[in-house]
Formats: structure tokens, C-alpha cells, sequence
């Protein structure tokens, strides 16, 4: 019924012609606007934080342990404020690590979970295949609310990180020539009538990264920052993102410490 | 995520090509740039019709790259642009438009190129996500400029006509570092869909002049 | 078993209000999967919110309520501290009841 | 009480139909005479939820076109919907004695979405969320004092980003 219809023109994008000729550009502004107001009274991104918040303490793995001696960077067990401070470095696992990197090392370091088992299905599809990442990602990431980012570039490896993002973001390849700022390099752009946040500003940068994770209502699932960036990459015609990868990572780092100063506000909800 | 040690890798391997990494001084951009290469293509697999190839930027993506965020020299804008103008296939027929109602359907369609995408359907140009076209489309994109009343207000002249095509085929060849794809050049579009979505532009009965 | 529902019961005043947020695919059976084989229907049919025992609200549903639904209305007599029941039961026959304190 | 109610209305036919029993149960629980929780049965009415149009809808429901009314609105309803999986809608009577809302979308395959009883003491307003295929006419139908009542609107579904 609907839901396929909506499917087969998402797909096919033809059919994104439904508004009449009566309507100006200003009005359809106007009314999707209040759509998305009315969408921010109930958002089902709250069923993925209580599934996760459940999965975080639940024993769990071949070593039936809980994740809350998990170390998301203020110390064991910390969850509150954590998310506003990643990416970040880790001296025990030797690298920069964004949320998900970091939920999978603890779920193989803790939990005993194999890396291929902890990251065989990341981005979840309905209710027979649902991600714990995602929802693991929805309850830390909730206890971020209102805390203003803080990403700290104090270490080498951190700065290098930074860096090495702020160069991808720029990197332009593929069949189409796309790079991140082909999309987010300027103000005032939409892609269609989907409004683009310029990356490349504070602003910008702030409003986008403190609204990840979201729920999609486009696809009913709560997507993560890693989501995000791997369906850009889809879009832009590359490969695909290998998750956890250290372009990720790095991109991550460039764009979170670029919202810094702004509280954190997700999980959202969007179109 | 077993990359830990890729970093290091790198910075090893720009070290055995010359590249002297001082340890305690920021590296230089062609430093953070060459480490920043190696580290996507580690970071990326192949899947569908989009292989790792596809990083392998040409010379006008490196270029457009280096350049992005500053401004692009007038030497080097005008290289990219001679450079790309003789990429551009002119129709050996000399017809330069085609069908507009089929360059209409070209420039609604998103799909193509992504490994989501069916390789044996034919892509579209999607033009609509960057551009204003048939004013009936409202749905339309602010990365590129309006295009409503191309043809009518630039003339329906056959110069019009072959920068409209040559446009479509190799954009780089008129505005270096554009946004624009390069739709022809890059075999995202037949010849004939280059001529169709020209037709959309320039032919007088198309929706967009009206 | 189905995931627990998230809900919201607050007293202003007279008023109650109730939000509930359901984990549900809401399938309407009219989709295919990659293979092009119809993903059969699965969709909550009935709901129930009950106040001290008191039903508050009933509903039937078709497929057409959207994945993961939400529903928010308001009534009298609530107080602090009364519990609200929510019961939603599919074309399955899966069930799910859960319960929140109004606040 | 009951039978005041629209679904339930529909609802008693489908009991006899289907000769009483588990259906009964959802109709009891759902008047309250039955605790919440230990409904094991299901009732639903499979035959307003199959018409397709506005005419075949109307007469599975049994009734004739109804009015419309000034005191039936919708709020917080968007008349563009960014994505058709999820429109938000509410619907709020001022009509007395409000026994039920019905939202129904005549471009649906089924037209109506869902149906809720509003028993004395809960507010006759009603907020939720339906999905929509295309661009169509929203009606939201009101039961009270035993007469129907309609409101209309149109909601405009389009969809924005690069698509596929």
C-alpha cells in the first residue's frame, strides 16, 4: 500500500512531484517546516535509548558481563557526558575512537564478543534485524543531552586526525567528482527541498553533528553518525565506508570538534 | 577497525618514498594530503559497480581538491578548463538536441552510479536536486543556478546550443572546480541523454522555456 | 516478545495527558522484499489505555498507522501517582501491556 | 455504552458474525468491563479496514455522507508531508457528546487508518501518526450523540534530499 508507494518513489525520485502549481516555493518552505515541528512531540528515537539502556546493563557475550566497565573516556562506567567528548584518543586500545569504534572495542574487551560479531550488522533493518549498536548508541548518546560539545585536540594523534578529516571532507572522487563540500560547502544550499548545512562553518558544523544520532522517519530506524557518513559516501558515488574505518573516524573528529560549544541535542528526529 | 597501527603505516611509507616526517612539527599540506589519500583508500570497499577505482582522482579532482576552500589560481582554472574542453565528444551527426520530454525524465531521475543502483539501468542526471528547471517542478535544488528559461532568455542560437551540450558533457570545461558532474566525460550519460537533457535546455517547446 | 512501550502521563490540572510511543513495524503487507517476494502484513489492530481500570481510550488500526506509532490525548481524573495500563495486541495475536505512573 | 461508538458499532457486527466469543472480549475490555492486560483475544473489523473510496467506506461502516462540520478541526497537521511514512495528524471535536474520531485517507489503498472511542471524560482530541502513498484528502469523522459528523483537509506529500 502507501509504505510501498512511498518506497518505489524514494527509489525512483521521479515522482517527487506532488505539490501543485498553486503553491509557491515560500509556502511549501513554510509547511514542511511545520511538519517537522509536528514531528518533535514524540519521538520514537526514545524506544531505541530504553532498548539500549537495557542492553548496557544487561549481562551479556561469552563472558556474560555488562557493559558498565566500559570506559567511554571520563572513566569506567561513565556514560553521562560522554558523547559530547568524542572522538578522542585511547591509550588502551591505541587509537582516536569515535562512539561505535568504542562500543565494539568494550563489547569484544568486556563482553568477549568477536570484532566480527560485534560489528556483523551495525545499521539495523526492521524488526527482525535490529542493531544493539544502534540502540547502544542511543542511550549514551542521550546522556549527552544539553552538555555542550567538547572535542579535545590536546594529543598528537588527535590533531592528526582532525587534519586527515579536514582534508577528506575536501577530497573530491568518484564518477560524479563529489566531495563533502560539493553538498556542505556553502550557505543557504538545498539539495531539492532538503535544506544542507554548510559544514565548513561553526554554525553549521554545530547544528548537523548535535542533531545525529536521529530517527529516520523515512526508513523508521535510528541512524548513527557512522550511518551518516556511509550513506554520504553512497551518495557521492564512492565505495562503500568500511564502519569503524579511520576516514570515519577522522571525518567524525573534524566535523564533532567543529560543533564545539554547542549542546548537544539528539537523539533527534528527521524527515 | 583492526587499523590501529594504518597511521603509522603511512607516515612509514612517506618516509621510505623521501618524504622526511618531522616528529615534532606540524607535517606540511602535500604531508597531510598524500597521508590523508592513503588513509581512504584503507578506509573504503568495493561493493556493487563502485569499486575502490573510484578513488583514484584524476587530475582535475586533484587539483579541484587541493584548491577547495581557496581560491583557484587563474593559470591553473584555465589548464583544468583547456583540459576538460577536449575531453567534450561532439556528436558526429551534428545534432546537438534531442527529445526534451526525455531530458525532463533524465533530469528527475536520482538514481545511477551508487552501488545501490542497478549498473544495467540507465542513470539519470538528476539535475532537479541542484537546479530550477520546468517551473511545474518544485521540488528543485539551490546548488546550482536556476536554468528556468534557459534557452529563451539566452537565445536559441547554435553557439547556445553547443555550450548547452558541452556543458552537460564535460562542465569542467567552462568553470573549473565546478559542482557540477561531469555527465558526458565520465560516461554517467550516453551521447543521446547529453543531447536530450540539452533539448530540455534549449528547445523552445520544452517546459523550462515556457 | 515485542519491545516495551515508552509512556508519558503527566497531570496539569483537570487533565491527564497521555503520550505513548509503540515498537512496531506496522507492516501493511503490500511491500516486497529484495527478492520481490509480499512481506506479509504484521500490524497492531487493537489498543487499549486504561486508568484504575477505567478504559480511557480504545482504538482499532489498520496498516496504515505508521511504523513505531505514537498517540497522544488527554483526560480528567487522573493524579499523581495512578497508574495507566496500555495494551496494543497485533494480527499475530502478540501482545504487549505496559504500564506508567502519572507524574 | 457500547453501542454508542462507532468502531464498536461496526465492531458488534463482526461479534455476531464471528459468533461472539474472543471478539466480545476486546469489546468488553475496550468498554472497560474487562481489566486491561488480560485480553487474550482479538477483535477487529476486518471490513471497515478493506474499502478502498470514500462511497465503499462509508458503506461499511453502515452510514450515509455525513455533514461537515465547523466544530470538527485538525491541529498540528502539516498540509505538506516531507516523507509519507510518517504525517502527523490530530484531530479535535467540539462537538458534545464526541463518542469517536476516525481519520480515513481516500487515497489509501484502505481508506480508513484507524478509529478511536473517546469515552466520557477523555478530551474528544486525538494525536497520532498514518501513512500516506500520495498526495490525498484527509477526513477525520466524528461521532457524537449519535450522528456523524466530517472534516476535510488536503495534505500534500512530497519528498525532498538526493532520493534513492
Amino acid at each position: 500500500m502507501s509504505a510501498r508507494r512511498v518506497i518505489l518513489r524514494c527509489a525512483a525520485l521521479a515522482a517527487a512531484l506532488a505539490v501543485p502549481l498553486a503553491f509557491g516555493q515560500g509556502s511549501t518552505v513554510d509547511e514542511i517546516a511545520k511538519y517537522r515541528a509536528a514531528l518533535q512531540d514524540g519521538n520514537p528515537a526514545e524506544l531505541w535509548e530504553a532498548r539500549g539502556e537495557g542492553l548496557w546493563k544487561t549481562p551479556r557475550g561469552p563472558k556474560a558481563a555488562t557493559l558498565e566497565k566500559c570506559d567511554l573516556g571520563r572513566g569506567p562506567g561513565i556514560v553521562k557526558g560522554a558523547y559530547a567528548e568524542l572522538p578522542r584518543w585511547f591509550a588502551d586500545a591505541g587509537r582516536v575512537m569515535d562512539l561505535e569504534t568504542r562500543l565494539v572495542w568494550c563489547m569484544v574487551a568486556l563482553q568477549g564478543f568477536t570484532e566480527a560479531d560485534a560489528t556483523k550488522a551495525p545499521f539495523g533493518a526492521g524488526n527482525d534485524k535490529k542493531s544493539d549498536i544502534e540502540a547502544l548508541v542511543a542511550y549514551v548518546s542521550s546522556e549527552s543531552r544539553g552538555v555542550p560539545m567538547n572535542v579535545s585536540l590536546a594529543g598528537p594523534k588527535e590533531q592528526e586526525a582532525y587534519r586527515l578529516g579536514q582534508k577528506m571532507f575536501y577530497f573530491r572522487g568518484g564518477t560524479h567528482d563529489f566531495s563533502c563540500a560539493t553538498c556542505h560547502g556553502e550557505d543557504g544550499k538545498r539539495i531539492r527541498l532538503q535544506d544542507l548545512p554548510n559544514l565548513t562553518t561553526t554554525a553549521g558544523a554545530r547544528k548537523a553533528y548535535t542533531t545525529w544520532p536521529a530517527y529516520r522517519v523515512s526508513q523508521g530506524e535510528l541512524r548513527t553518525f557512522q550511518w551518516r557518513l556511509n550513506d554520504c559516501f553512497r551518495q557521492q558515488r564512492f565505495p562503500e565506508l568500511i564502519y569503524g574505518s579511520d576516514a570515519s573516524i577522522a571525518l567524525t573528529m573534524f566535523l564533532a570538534r567543529n560543533a564545539n560549544g554547542a549542546p548537544f541535542d539528539a537523539p533527534a528526529i528527521k524527515r | 577497525m583492526r587499523r590501529p597501527a594504518l597511521l603509522a603505516c603511512v607516515i612509514a611509507a612517506l618516509a621510505a618514498t623521501g618524504i622526511v616526517v618531522g616528529c615534532a612539527s606540524a607535517p606540511s599540506d602535500a604531508e597531510t594530503q598524500a597521508a590523508a589519500t592513503a588513509m581512504l583508500k584503507a578506509s573504503f570497499k568495493p561493493r556493487g559497480q563502485a569499486g575502490l577505482d573510484r578513488l583514484d582522482q584524476d587530475e582535475t579532482q586533484k587539483l579541484c581538491s587541493e584548491y577547495a576552500g581557496k581560491t583557484l589560481p587563474k593559470d591553473v582554472a584555465a589548464r583544468i578548463e583547456r583540459a576538460n574542453l577536449e575531453t567534450i565528444r561532439w556528436p558526429a551527426d551534428g545534432t546537438l538536441v534531442g527529445d526534451w520530454k526525455a531530458g525532463e525524465k533524465i533530469a528527475q531521475e536520482g538514481r545511477g552510479m551508487q552501488y545501490s543502483d542497478d549498473p544495467k539501468l540507465p542513470a539519470g542526471a538528476n539535475c532537479y536536486a541542484c537546479h530550477q528547471l520546468s517551473p511545474q517542478e518544485l521540488s528543485y535544488g539551490t546548488i546550482g543556478p536556476s536554468l528556468y528559461r534557459f534557452g529563451k532568455t539566452r537565445g536559441y542560437t547554435d553557439e547556445m546550443r553547443k555550450y548547452a551540450y558541452g556543458k552537460v558533457w564535460n562542465a569542467d570545461a567552462y568553470s573549473a572546480c565546478t559542482n557540477m558532474p561531469r555527465f558526458g566525460h565520465k560516461g554517467i550519460l550516453t551521447e543521446q541523454q547529453v543531447k536530450d537533457v540539452a533539448a530540455l535546455l534549449m528547445d523552445p517547446q520544452s517546459p523550462v522555456n515556457k | 516478545m515485542p519491545d516495551p512501550m515508552k509512556i508519558r502521563a503527566n497531570v496539569a490540572g483537570d487533565w491527564t495527558e497521555i503520550k505513548v510511543l509503540m515498537s512496531h513495524e506496522m507492516e501493511t503487507g503490500q511491500r516486497k522484499d529484495a527478492a520481490g517476494k509480499v512481506i506479509p502484513a504484521w500490524f497492531i489492530q487493537n489498543v487499549a489505555v486504561t486508568h484504575n481500570g477505567r478504559t480511557v481510550l480504545s482504538a482499532q488500526w489498520g496498516p496504515a498507522v505508521a511504523k513505531n506509532p505514537f498517540i497522544a490525548f488527554k483526560f480528567k481524573g487522573g493524579a499523581k501517582g495512578d497508574k495507566v495500563v496500555v495494551t496494543w495486541q497485533d494480527n499475530r495475536g502478540e501482545k504487549r501491556t505496559d504500564e506508567a505512573t502519572i507524574g | 455504552m457500547t453501542d454508542r461508538r462507532l468502531a464498536l458499532d461496526a465492531l458488534r457486527r463482526t461479534v455476531v458474525k464471528a459468533g461472539g466469543g474472543a471478539a466480545l472480549a476486546w469489546a468488553l475490555a475496550a468498554a472497560g468491563v474487562l481489566r486491561a492486560g488480560h485480553v487474550s483475544a482479538q477483535a477487529w473489523n476486518k471490513a471497515i479496514f478493506e474499502t478502498h473510496g470514500f462511497d465503499a467506506t462509508l458503506k461499511a461502516l453502515g452510514i450515509a455522507k455525513p455533514p461537515a462540520s465547523k466544530d470538527v478541526a485538525f491541529v498540528s497537521t502539516p498540509d505538506i508531508a516531507e516523507n509519507g511514512a510518517v504525517v502527523p495528524i490530530g484531530v479535535a471535536s467540539a462537538l458534545p457528546n464526541t463518542e469517536s474520531i476516525a481519520i480515513l485517507i481516500e487515497n489509501n489503498p484502505n481508506m480508513i487508518a484507524a478509529v478511536f472511542d473517546i469515552p466520557p471524560g477523555t478530551e474528544p482530541a486525538i494525536s497520532t501518526r498514518v501513512k500516506m502513498g500520495e498526495t490525498s484528502n484527509v477526513y477525520a469523522l466524528v461521532k457524537a450523540d449519535g450522528k456523524y459528523y466530517l472534516a476535510a483537509k488536503e495534505i500534500k506529500v512530497t519528498l525532498g534530499g538526493c532520493g534513492g
